[in-house]
């Protein structure tokens, strides 16, 4: 990697001319050749792996203002110059460079090495991906739910049934009275199929202070709405 | 080695004792073994047998010679140019330049643990870096692109395998290298947490 | 190669012979110009004139024989074992390292010719496609950039002198690269300037 010091590519030669706006008001547009100019700048940043939005857009903005100019001459009439002769010399033919052997220093060791971090990173993002949210399938999901609800309908009917066979003797009961007995599972239960009951008004639950005993009484028959839970 | 043993280069006529410095030449610059098909293209040849013969005259050229050089005919038939394994741990040290800097050979390293694999995941996993990367490991040869559809798969190349010493088999090599890692883990993993497990 | 031309294997004690192979071996593993410290180092020796004398030797060997390869002692009294240059283009497409293209080495080859030479001529003579190739030639250290006033002065480095084993005195090595190049030439002819690339 290049180092940070250095000033980026694109101020030398021949890209330069596409960031110095004060050279770009005075050249004659003729003399920039945009497609290679482009073309080569982006080659370029490829290679390094350095993209910078910023110095494209530069660039690009640079490259339409070239174009402006070279429309406003041709409106202008003006023949755009002949391309520069080619100035002839006698190039020699291509040094190859002398080919050489070399060992080189990896081992498969250092490959493992590397493997390991990478299949470290390999988990992260797994991982990250498992914390997506995903929508269950429908098909697997809902007769789970269907089983849940109608069971909960089975036992409100069942603590229903319990209830107005306790309560034909006197109107009031306390919760702690209904899950005497019952263990701890039992009375959280118990206690939601209440909180169902209460709340299709078919029961009513109150309390005369808070931490205090929970009192119920069965709601009046036909009464469906109205006042459910009162706590 | 073989009926070829009476030949040595004074026998040989100047035609063949060319021949033989280009196999010569393209051994010393490919550094990995070379099938008679790639040899015969170098010689200009179609005769595989010739180009055997001549790879074989080499060999045992370089077998009688005192040098730190042989040249070795492998089972499948490549030939191949290394130092004498006895010399290696002596000139080590003087070989410096990796194969491939750290950054690819992070990506190459998981493509070969986990290939064939798709370009995209190996982009995923390794970052947009990875791009690069895999141009540059195409380039050394290390790797091959394929396309299948919409995706680019991605696998090692015999010159990987070669490179490392692992079996051109895909199912072998993956086993390898499996076997290789976890061997290597749990000695780094013991290095790690000190106490003997 | 002076005194030591009447030196030969068969002279040779077998101590001897075996520092000569490890020479080999190391200059093998290289692929670098090896200085005589780096030799002296693996022969596990202090003087410096004997591993030159063997160094010699070697290379002479070499040069004896029918061989594809060449061991040459550069200007700064370094070591390279390498492929002759004839046998590149034969055999180029094999080595594993990415290769320079054509271009550039065209452009270098300019350079090294009419060096120093303005970055703006050779720009002219070669085309836009030169800025490219210069930038490349620089970041393989193959030539050197000088400002000089408004001009951009090129030249050959030390480096690409060592690389093709020529004197790193420019008159000379310009006398060098001439015969180089009607070597080259007579294989494929010289091209004038600014047409293909």
């Amino acid at each position: 990697m290049t180092v940070s010091r250095e000033k980026p590519f694109y101020f030398n030669p021949p890209w330069n001319i596409l960031f110095d706006f004060n050279r770009l008001n005075k050249i004659s547009p003729w003399q920039v050749k945009i497609s290679f100019l482009l073309t080569s700048f982006l080659e370029e940043m490829e290679k390094r792996g350095e993209i910078d939005f910023r110095a494209s857009g530069v660039a690009l903005d640079s490259s339409a203002f070239i174009y402006l100019m070279k429309s406003k001459l041709l409106l202008k009439l003006e023949e755009p110059p002949a391309p520069r002769p080619v100035i002839k010399d006698i190039v020699p033919p291509p040094l190859f460079l002398p080919l050489r052997h070399e060992l080189t220093s990896t081992t498969i060791e250092h490959l493992l090495q590397v493997l390991e971090e990478v299949i470290k990173g390999e988990r992260l993002f797994v991982h990250k991906i498992k914390m997506e949210p995903i929508l269950p399938q429908p098909s697997e999901v809902l007769p789970e739910i269907d089983r849940y609800l109608m069971e909960i309908q089975k036992q409100m009917e069942n603590l229903y049934f319990r209830l107005k066979g306790v309560l034909r003797e006197k109107r009031v009961i306390g919760f702690s009275e209904i899950v005497s007995k019952a263990e701890r599972l039992e009375i959280i239960r118990t206690f939601i199929l209440l909180l169902f009951l209460a709340q299709q008004g078919r029961i009513n639950l109150w309390q005369e202070e808070e931490f205090g005993e929970i009192f119920i009484t069965l709601a009046e028959e036909n009464v469906i709405e109205g006042n459910g839970a009162s706590f | 080695m073989k009926e070829t043993e009476q030949v040595s280069e004074q026998n040989l006529k100047k035609e063949e004792l060319e021949k033989l410095t280009l196999i010569e030449a393209a051994l010393y610059v490919a550094g990995r073994p070379l099938d008679l098909k790639t040899l015969s293209s170098v010689l200009k040849t179609r005769s595989k047998r010739k180009v055997r013969r001549l790879a074989r005259i080499l060999a045992e050229e370089y077998a009688k010679r005192v040098t730190a050089l042989e040249i070795l005919e492998l089972e499948d038939g490549r030939f191949v140019m290394q130092l004498k394994a006895e010399y290696t741990p002596k000139v080590r040290r003087i070989a410096t330049r990796p194969l491939v800097p750290a950054g690819p050979l992070r990506t190459l390293s998981y493509i070969a643990y986990r290939q064939p694999i798709t370009q995209k995941q190996v982009v995923e996993v390794r970052g947009s870096h990875a791009y690069k990367h895999i141009k540059q490991l195409e380039d050394l040869g290390l790797i091959s692109k394929e396309k299948a559809g919409k995706n680019t798969i991605l696998r090692t190349t015999t010159f990987f395998a070669d490179y490392f010493g692992l079996s051109h088999d895909l199912k072998t090599m993956k086993k390898q290298l499996k076997t290789l890692f976890e061997t290597l883990s749990s000695q780094s993993s013991m290095k790690v947490g000190g106490g003997e497990r």
